[in-house]
């Protein structure tokens, strides 16, 4: 039936609700339960991840079309199915989810002591939405795990928050709602005009240009407050900030990628005369973002709102990419988008380790980290060197083929997301240096422990992907070049239908 | 003709008691006027050639609902002094939405037509020659025994709520209850008491009361906060 | 047959249940005149059917109106026993005092 | 004549009178039994329905198909289960009497009387049935101010509703001389000829059926009414009842006035507009978890108008569908609310479960899940009854409705996310009493179906599909 | 060995980097010291076998990327141009290498130091062997990094870390320009590799970019990009600061190798730069321009080591202006020498400080030159070779380049000429001007200071006189094959001169007073120098008070760090703020937050109509009704 012989995409989306399941019977005294729902939890993502890597293996580079499909009569008699897949662009994303759920759970190994039981379940549920969510190729199917990773995320936000947890939650909640139901009318319509919401098919289902606009405009409300996308974004820092370390690294590291992935998946190939037109107004946005959000970031003083707000610049990168529709920048686009994952992910794991040990996310809590934390500051140092793009870490290379895209757009608009580099190298070292160099003003800094050997664990994958991702990121980038060009190829030729028909 | 001067005068005392009905100051003697409303009504029913109804209108209506109202009117110990104020606060409104309203029914009915194919689609056509009474009863046995046999149910709850929300025993209140006293036997007891003492000295002596044992006043609570 | 039009009769009921509605709301002190004003306005869907019924010809609305008036019956007996149960708690029954529920 | 068609009422009708004749036995406590024979009778009746044939009896007052099938089914099992929850709330609060499962049954009765009318007659008296049973249920309580208040208000708008449903019917049978809904229907059939008189009949009758399914502007009993009526009433109320209300107005809307959908369609549209909105706003303020049921549902009958003013095919399978969900969905956050008992007292205010999750995971979990498919969040199953209403709506073309809806949700899902946060993220209040059994059961099982519907919903949306076809003919 | 040459380095880094705290300083140290030789033994071969063995090569390591025809590499491009600056940065990093080991011999990172240090060779060799832009980039930043880090190794030194933080900051705005220009390349190019660029060069002479032609935009973004790397006027407002950075460091990034980044990305961009003559005239502007102001900074200057930044920064001036008219060779050749002498001032420069005690203030100085003769005797044969005194190598690059500049026969060439023989005589009064504050004249520092005064010791010295002697011969060896007669063979293709270009011969055909200019005004800039400083002291405390104005304008470096502070960074802190508090979270926020509350209001308005009265519900329920029959009335009107 498949590339892996058995119904592996399934597999990975339900094995981690099947894991919470079992963790939720866990009876008996709470020591132990907590105990034994961290590992069920663990080796739950651990085995799924371990799964995932048959994608890398066996996914056929060189097939721009769906593999590993799977299919079922789900409501077929309305024109619903059961189907998964994966293409280039959505693989690897399978694979960031996989990858950041054990790390997260790992992470949060101590930093969470109540409600473990709890925390374990929505961390599985949250991974089987949010591997379901890349895997769907149903538009309903879509939806449903887009809309569901609300309901652990809101959990997670709201009972292993910060002190505004509430605050934060509701807003990320009703936020990300908001933009989705009118997302949710948009496929109603996609529906009742093609009579199903088979992704494959929809996509080769034409929609008349002036209801384009239309169906782009909701799907935009939704993917741009996802994303987020400027001025949408406010949500985001909020949500950062409260969420506990693990749910701010799931947060930047796979929740805001689906929105990018949903104007890749939906509104590129869907509405290509809709994206078309759309087109500066995305660039003005994402210029905004990357340039506005970036000095916001300049002005901050905690550091995961530092870090949330340089989420929002690179995610501008992104949607600056996709919008470009060439091969650069879409690849760059995808690029960002997973290094980002790691990277932003990573930071916030690294402003989690501080947080474990002072309670404190302040930025002049602290000072002159680097020399009692040695191996800390060398992984932040890292970290933060692969977040400002330096070229031999994740960050480079997916922002150099943005540029290089954008530029065959309008230079101006890659300038603008240029700007973004020294934007972001300044608060990014700015942030570094406030926190970790400098002379120790705080004498309870001096007794702070080292990263421990778990901790060296949670980092480890993550520094490997970092150098790998910048020093040989074609590994990556083969996986979705036969998309992308599809994708531009499709894209071109039904501008060009279009041009043609108007003559 | 004279239907019709009898269809103005009853139309016009029904309109007019109703009027009473709702502004009387006093509930009993709204209650007479609904009474006078339904007399006349039962009226218009004859002119319309509905004998049976009018006379059940007549009897039930007037002979228990009105009765029944004003019973509980009479029952209830209201202070008819303050009952009729605020009535003149909200009258501009009621009047501009129940003139609308009425405008609206008086458009509609006025220019009233029946479906070209009514006659055929009558369930029951008045059979000739059979008195009102018992054209109503051969198809309400029969056609319609279902809904009769509804509406019996509809009493029936009727009658089981009124009893459910009306019929209490209270506590404190004291029965004879025969199989009690009968079944006493077994309580009885003969004391002795000491000669010449008076009641001052062994006070009264009463048997245990079933009242007090029987089932104990069952805890209340209201069911939310106020 | 008939010596009165529909009209009429329709005319009379529509003033009857219009008075009926006032009955309601206005009166903003006695439930019973809410009870009443109720009978009022079935007393007009009977008048109604009953001239439907002799306009057409035709006996079911006549029926229609004997199972109103059992309906209406019952409905008047409930409607007391709740008036009473409601005026043994409060010990009134002003309609204007019938606010402890709301918002 | 078929009576075997109306079995399972006559069944039900019976058994409820050998219950009153058992219950009325005098000095035993008969409230328990008579209880657990309801539920039997509903159950049995539930298997005659299941069985029972198709077509029309009684000369046509009566009909039997997919639809009514579909709705009784669901009545009473609505029925039944929250008949289980009042089985100890009502004895916890004193009014365990006999009587109280006897009138459940009959207002069940009446439900299923209405859903198969198919001739005005029957409808009002099955409607009747059950809102008599419904009045004095509501204030069953009788010791209770609050209780009677709760009666009084719905006996009086409740009367006042029917009277204008009566109106609306008198006007309908004064046209086409027929009460039956075909007749109706054939009457009706050139929409040029229906004189303005049927028309304001038709919208006095719509006024009678929104004020039983809580439509903005015929939704003012509804907080009151939830508010002060005992909780294991209000879990009646709020379910079962609801059923028969919307099969009510979807059968006469589709039925005798499918033909006039143009004209019904921009009241309800009007209707629902309203219902969405205010049952949105209003419930963000409500502190009384029940008051917020309430208004919760005023909402959630704005989809279910929406659906039906979306009409056809679509329409109707989207209502049809939205019913179920919804009675399972709001049978489990009663038996939620049936079971706040705190030291013995109910309590009934969203900060009294403070922290629920806590003290009692289990119930916070479910309950999270109820609110979350109230607020139509995926995978759970009040986001597929809401996608088919919209789906209907933007299929009709009824965008405003769609947008105003979705908007609608979202400031709804606030309230749904408060009762969350409060069990979730919110220090104790102090623990709840143990839940009763029969609670713990409604909850586990509907909490079960919110959840997992996903995975096979295949077979309730074919049975809506069925129920819709056989309203459409 | 072309491999070898690069990565040594970086093996070094990693094993001090990442197991430095273990293995222990000194294996650490040594660790890199034995990868730095084996990298620079490797990379004197390759010098040898490319440069003049004319045997240039490729080494193709891994595809990096390959998007839609944006086709990268790792590659290692070995040609004479890069194999001059492996050889060249190899050795002296070497070099630098060894002499840390006595100057940081108290600095209990060690390991740290020396991973940054031969990280950052690693880079440079990066850049410099780079056959394509983005690797080119990669190296570009990565000695931006490793320049950070260095700058920055004190890092509780709060000067340090912010001078760390402007160097990185300012190289960004330069890199920004770079990757506009490396876009830009690819659109015209469709590659970004040099071979492939080069190639098809006149192909797309004609390709225009927003109506002005291609190749000036490209040069012109990419000498920005220059800029930045090279400290040219405008962004040169890195360097000074950078000198919080031990001295090695000083020596090594922002004297040798990586300033020299620049210089060496225009001369390996040569093909195209050929054709984009206003780019290349705004280049010559530039660096002259650069040339002449960092003199004018140096000669007021009072730190050490800031007056030999402004020097180097100077100097880079004088590579750029050489690139500008068309001698890519004699900017090569420049840098080539100037790494040597400015190598040796600067470790000379760090000798000092070290014998002062880690003073750097040369007015606190004096008096010492009999207590460190050996790095006196250093400091002069750097000063000489900088100041363009005949046969030391500084002479014969400098006076190339002037010849050059005065060859182009062009008003930017003769303004490149003018601004650098006044720079020339600058440069030679700042360098006495320093020699004499430092070594002569009466002790000015404290007693306990000029106590410790001593040489230093031998693992620093000896690397200094390897540097002295390329300070000596370097000119005069590889005269001929960089720019004399022999560099059409020398060079075999690395640097490109287009047909039209014929600096190359007409340098050697200028009037003569020319090659004797620079060598004049360096005597007579000397000559001033030990006037001032030697023979009237006083002097030039009286000319600082009478031309106050001017002094300040020197001593605050045209005040460049103020107007940057007043348009760039505050205001950009003042919109970050602004953005932040009332753009967020008032503006953007105040959406949402006021969506919330004004929910909560219409709550509010929803709930009153529940007023609990019977009537009122009644009201609303006939008061919709009639709504409804009015709506269907007029509805069914319509």
């Amino acid at each position: 039936m498949n590339a892996a012989g058995f119904p592996l995409l399934s597999l990975l989306t339900f094995l981690p609700l099947a894991g919470a399941l079992f963790i939720l019977t866990l009876r008996g005294e709470e020591k132990v339960v907590a105990e034994n729902a961290r590992w069920t939890a663990l080796w739950t993502s651990l085995i799924v991840f371990a799964l995932s890597l048959i994608l890398w293996f066996r996914f056929d580079k060189a097939d721009p079309g769906f593999q590993f499909v799977e299919r079922l009569d789900w409501l077929a008699d309305i024109g619903i199915t059961y189907h998964m897949g994966v293409d280039g662009i959505s693989v690897l994303f399978v694979l960031l989810s996989t990858l950041l759920t054990p790390i997260c759970i790992l992470a949060s190994w101590d930093a969470i002591q109540n409600r473990v039981r709890e925390y374990m379940v929505a961390f599985l549920v949250l991974e089987t939405m949010m591997v379901g969510m890349f895997c769907a190729l149903d538009f309903i199917v879509f939806y449903i795990f887009f809309e569901g990773v609300l309901i652990p995320m809101f959990l997670i936000i709201g009972v292993w928050g910060g002190k505004r947890r509430v605050y934060a939650s509701f807003k990320f909640f009703l936020y990300t709602l908001l933009g989705s139901v009118l997302m949710l009318l948009a496929i109603l319509l996609l529906w009742y005009r093609a009579g199903t919401t088979d992704i494959p098919t929809l996509f080769q289902h034409a929609i008349p240009p002036a209801l384009q606009t239309w169906i782009f405009l909701a799907f935009f409300a939704s993917f741009a407050v996802k994303v987020p996308m400027w001025p949408f974004h406010t949500w985001l820092p909020d949500a950062h900030v409260e969420a506990p370390t693990a749910g701010s690294v799931i947060l930047a590291g796979v929740l805001l990628k689906m929105g990018a992935y949903g104007f890749l998946r939906f509104s590129l190939p869907m509405l290509p005369h809709a994206s078309a037109d759309f087109a500066p107004f995305i660039y003005a946005l994402s210029i905004i973002a990357v340039v506005y959000t970036s000095l916001v970031a300049l002005a901050q003083e905690d550091m995961k709102k530092l870090i949330a707000y340089s989420s929002v610049a690179h995610m501008g990168i992104v949607t600056l990419g996709i919008f470009t529709f060439n091969a650069q920048g879409l690849s760059g686009a995808l690029f960002t988008m997973l290094s980002h994952g790691v990277v932003s992910g990573a930071l916030f794991l690294c402003v989690g380790v501080l947080y474990d040990r002072v309670h404190s996310r302040e930025i002049a809590r602290y000072g002159g980290v680097a020399k009692i934390m040695p191996a800390y500051a060398l992984v932040f140092m890292l970290f933060t060197m692969a977040s400002v793009a330096l070229p031999g870490l994740a960050g480079f290379p997916g922002e150099l083929l943005v540029i290089v895209g954008a530029w065959k757009i309008n230079p101006w608009v890659a300038f603008g997301a240029a700007l973004g580099m020294i934007l972001g190298a300044a608060y990014m070292l700015f942030l570094y240096k406030r926190v970790a160099f400098g002379r120790i003003t705080r004498e309870d800094l001096r007794g702070l422990a080292d990263m421990s050997p778990r901790e060296h664990l949670v980092f480890a994958p993550l520094i490997l992907l970092a150098v790998w991702m910048g020093v040989h990121p074609q590994s990556f980038l083969s996986f979705f070049e036969a998309s992308v060009n599809a994708l531009v190829v499709r894209h071109e030729a039904a501008l060009a239908a279009t041009r043609l028909a108007g003559m | 003709m004279i239907a019709a001067l009898a269809f103005y005068a009853f139309a016009a005392i029904l309109i007019a008691s109703a009027v009473m009905v709702v502004t009387a100051r006093n509930p009993v003697h709204a209650v007479l006027f609904l009474i006078l409303a339904f007399f006349n009504a039962a009226g218009l029913f004859l002119i319309a050639g509905a004998e049976f109804l009018a006379m059940i209108l007549v009897i039930v209506y007037v002979g228990a609902v009105a009765v029944l109202f004003l019973f509980v009117v009479m029952m209830l110990d209201i202070d008819f002094a303050q009952l009729r104020e605020g009535f003149q606060r909200y009258a501009p409104f009621g009047a501009v939405i129940g003139g609308i309203l009425l405008i609206e029914l008086f458009m509609a009915v006025t220019v009233w037509r029946f479906a070209p194919e009514a006659a055929t689609l009558r369930l029951n056509p008045n059979p000739e020659g059979v008195t009102n009474a018992e054209a109503l009863g051969r198809i309400l046995y029969t056609d319609y025994i279902y809904l009769f046999q509804a509406a019996g149910l509809i009493l029936l709850v009727a009658m089981i709520g009124a009893i459910v929300l009306t019929l209490r025993d209270r506590p404190g209140t004291r029965r004879q209850d025969i199989a009690a006293q009968v079944s006493r036997s077994g309580s009885v007891s003969v004391r002795r008491v000491p000669l010449g003492a008076g009641l001052k000295e062994i006070g009264i002596e009463r048997p245990p009361s079933p009242e007090e044992t029987a089932p104990k006043p069952i805890e209340h609570h209201h069911g939310g906060h106020h | 047959m008939m010596a009165v039009s529909l009209a009429h009769y329709l005319t009379v009921s529509a003033i009857l249940l219009v008075l009926g509605v006032f009955g309601i709301f206005l009166n903003r002190k006695n439930v019973i005149v809410i009870l009443m004003s109720v009978e009022l306005m079935l007393l007009a869907v009977n008048l109604n059917l009953v001239a439907f019924s002799a306009a057409l010809n035709d006996l079911t609305g006549q029926v229609f109106t004997m199972f109103i008036l059992t309906v209406a019956a019952a409905e008047a007996a409930i409607g007391l026993a709740i008036v009473v149960i409601y005026f043994r708690n409060r010990g009134t029954i002003e309609v204007e005092d019938i606010s402890t529920l709301k918002g | 004549m078929n009576w075997t068609l109306a079995l399972p009422e006559i069944v039900l009708a019976l058994s409820g009178l050998a219950i009153l004749g058992v219950g009325v036995l005098p000095r035993r406590d008969t409230y328990d039994a008579s209880c657990m024979a309801t539920i039997g009778a509903f159950i049995l009746t539930g298997a005659l329905v299941l069985g029972s044939p198709e077509g029309t009896a009684f000369g046509g007052q009566i009909v039997s198909d997919a639809f009514t099938r579909f709705m009784k089914l669901f009545t009473l099992g609505g029925a039944a289960l929250a008949l289980l929850l009042s089985l100890e709330w009502n004895r916890a609060e004193g009014i365990a009497r006999f009587e109280y499962p006897v009138l459940v049954l009959f207002a069940t009765l009446g439900m299923l009387v209405m859903i198969s009318a198919n001739d005005l007659m029957s409808l009002y008296m099955g409607l009747e049935l059950l809102s008599l049973s419904l009045y004095v249920l509501a204030s069953f309580d009788r010791d209770n101010a609050r209780s009677a208040e709760a009666g009084l208000k719905y006996f009086v708008l409740g009367a006042l509703s029917s009277g204008l449903m009566l109106y609306g019917m008198s006007l309908v049978y004064g046209f086409a001389g027929t009460t039956n809904f075909d007749r109706l229907a054939d009457a009706m059939a050139t929409p040029a000829n229906v004189s303005s008189g049927v028309i304001v009949g038709m919208v006095f009758m719509i006024a009678g059926f929104t004020f039983k399914v809580a439509a903005v502007p015929f939704h003012m009993w509804t907080p009151d009414v939830y508010e002060g009526a005992p909780s294991s009433v209000v879990a009646y109320f709020a379910t079962a009842t609801k059923v028969g209300a919307i099969a009510v107005i979807v059968r006469v809307m589709a039925g005798p006035f499918g033909s006039l959908a143009d004209q019904w369609q921009q009241v309800l549209m009007l209707s629902s507009l309203a219902s969405m909105v205010l049952g949105a706003f209003a419930a963000l303020r409500q502190e009384n978890i029940k008051r917020l049921m309430a208004y919760s549902w005023i909402s959630h009958t704005g989809f279910v108008m929406m659906g039906l003013a979306a009409g056809g095919d679509a329409g109707l399978r989207g209502v049809i569908l939205y019913t179920p969900i919804y009675l399972l969905m709001s049978l489990g956050a009663f038996a939620v609310i049936v079971a706040m008992r705190r030291q013995g007292r109910a309590v009934e205010t969203v900060g009294d479960l403070a922290g629920l999750a806590r003290t009692d995971l289990g119930m916070a979990v479910w309950m999270a899940i109820f609110m979350f498919s109230m607020a139509g969040i995926p995978p759970l199953a009040g986001f597929f009854a809401k996608v088919f209403v919209f789906k209907a709506a933007i299929d009709a073309g009824l965008w405003t409705l769609a947008v105003v809806g979705v908007l609608a949700s979202v400031v709804s899902a606030f309230y749904y996310l408060r009762i969350v946060k409060v069990m979730f993220f919110d220090e104790p209040a102090g623990a709840l009493d143990v839940r009763p059994t029969g609670a713990s059961f409604v909850m586990a099982s509907t909490g079960l179906f919110n959840a997992l519907f996903f995975l096979w919903p295949a077979p309730l949306v074919a049975a809506a599909q069925a129920a819709a076809a056989a309203l459409l003919g | 060995m072309f491999v070898g040459a690069v990565f040594f380095p970086l093996l070094g880094a990693s094993i001090a980097g990442l197991f430095g705290r273990w293995i222990g300083d000194r294996a650490a140290q040594m660790a890199t010291i034995i990868c730095m030789v084996l990298a620079a033994i490797c990379g004197l071969a390759a010098f040898w076998q490319v440069a003049l063995g004319q045997a240039p090569s490729t080494v193709e390591i891994v595809t990096f990327l390959d998007v839609g025809g944006f086709e990268v590499s790792w590659a290692l491009r070995y040609d004479t141009l890069s194999a001059v600056m492996v050889g060249m940065v190899t050795l002296i990093s070497t070099l630098i290498h060894i002499y840390s080991v006595g100057y940081m011999s108290h600095d209990p990172d060690r390991p740290r130091f020396f991973a940054y240090l031969s990280l950052f060779t690693f880079m440079m060799l990066m850049l410099v062997t780079a056959d394509n832009l983005v690797q080119l980039f990669f190296g570009w930043e990565g000695v931006g990094l490793a320049s950070y880090l260095l700058i920055g190794f004190w890092y509780e030194k709060e000067s340090a870390c912010a001078a760390a933080m402007k160097a990185f900051i300012v190289n960004r705005v330069g890199d920004l320009f770079f990757m506009l220009g490396l876009a830009l390349t690819f659109w015209v190019f469709g590659s970004v590799e040099f071979s492939t660029i080069f190639a098809s060069v006149d192909q797309h002479r004609g390709a225009a970019f927003a109506g002005l032609p291609a190749y000036e935009v490209i040069c012109v973004l990419l000498f920005l990009g220059a800029c930045g790397k090279s400290a040219q006027l405008g962004l040169h407002t890195w360097l000074p600061d950078a000198m919080e950075g031990p001295t090695p460091v000083s020596a090594l990034i922002h004297a040798a190798t990586m300033v020299t980044a620049g210089v060496f990305l225009v001369a390996r961009m040569s093909p195209v730069f050929e054709y984009a003559p206003t780019a290349l005239a705004l280049v010559t502007v530039v660096g002259a321009s650069t040339a002449l102001f960092a003199a004018t900074v140096g000669c007021v200057q009072n730190d050490i080591k800031r007056i030999i930044a402004y020097s180097t920064c100077s100097q880079l001036g004088y590579m750029f202006f050489a690139a500008g008219v068309g001698a890519y060779q004699g900017a090569i050749f420049h840098l080539f020498t100037h790494a040597f002498f400015k190598a040796l001032l600067f470790l000379g420069a760090g000798s000092v400080i070290h014998a002062m005690s880690d003073e750097q203030d040369i007015r606190k100085m004096g008096g010492i030159w009999r207590k460190i003769p050996i790095t006196y005797a250093l400091m002069w044969i750097g000063s000489l070779a900088l100041a363009g005194v005949p046969y030391f190598a500084g002479y014969y690059s400098k006076d190339f380049v002037l010849e050059a500049a005065f060859a182009a026969n062009t008003s930017v060439g003769m303004y490149a000429f003018v601004c650098g023989l006044a720079a020339a005589f600058l440069t030679a009064f700042y360098s006495w001007r320093l020699i004499i504050l430092t070594f002569h004249g009466t002790p000015r520092a404290d007693a306990e200071t000029m106590a410790h005064v001593h040489e230093s010791p031998p693992v620093m010295i000896v690397p200094l006189l390897v540097l002295a002697l390329g300070a000596v011969v370097t000119g005069a060896v590889f005269y001929p094959y960089f720019v004399g007669y022999e560099w059409g063979q020398f060079w075999n293709g690395a640097i490109v001169n287009a047909p039209h270009n014929h600096i190359m011969e007409a340098a050697h055909h200028v009037p003569s007073w020319v090659p004797l200019a620079p060598t004049v005004v360096g005597l007579s800039g000397i000559a001033l120098a030990y006037l001032l400083y030697m023979l009237a002291p006083s002097i030039p405390g009286r000319l600082a008070a009478s031309f106050g104005g001017v002094y300040r304008f020197l001593l605050n470096k045209w005040y460049f760090d103020e107007l940057y502070d007043a348009i760039f960074v505050r205001p950009a802190r003042a919109l970050a703020r602004v953005l932040w508090q009332t753009a967020d979270a008032r503006i953007i926020d105040g959406v949402p937050n006021g969506a919330a509350s004004l929910a909560d209001d219409v709550a509010g308005g929803a709930v009153r109509i529940q007023t609990g009265r019977v009537a009122s519900y009644a009201f609303v329920m006939i008061a919709g009704l009639a709504v409804f029959v009015t709506l269907l009335a007029f509805g069914a009107a319509r």
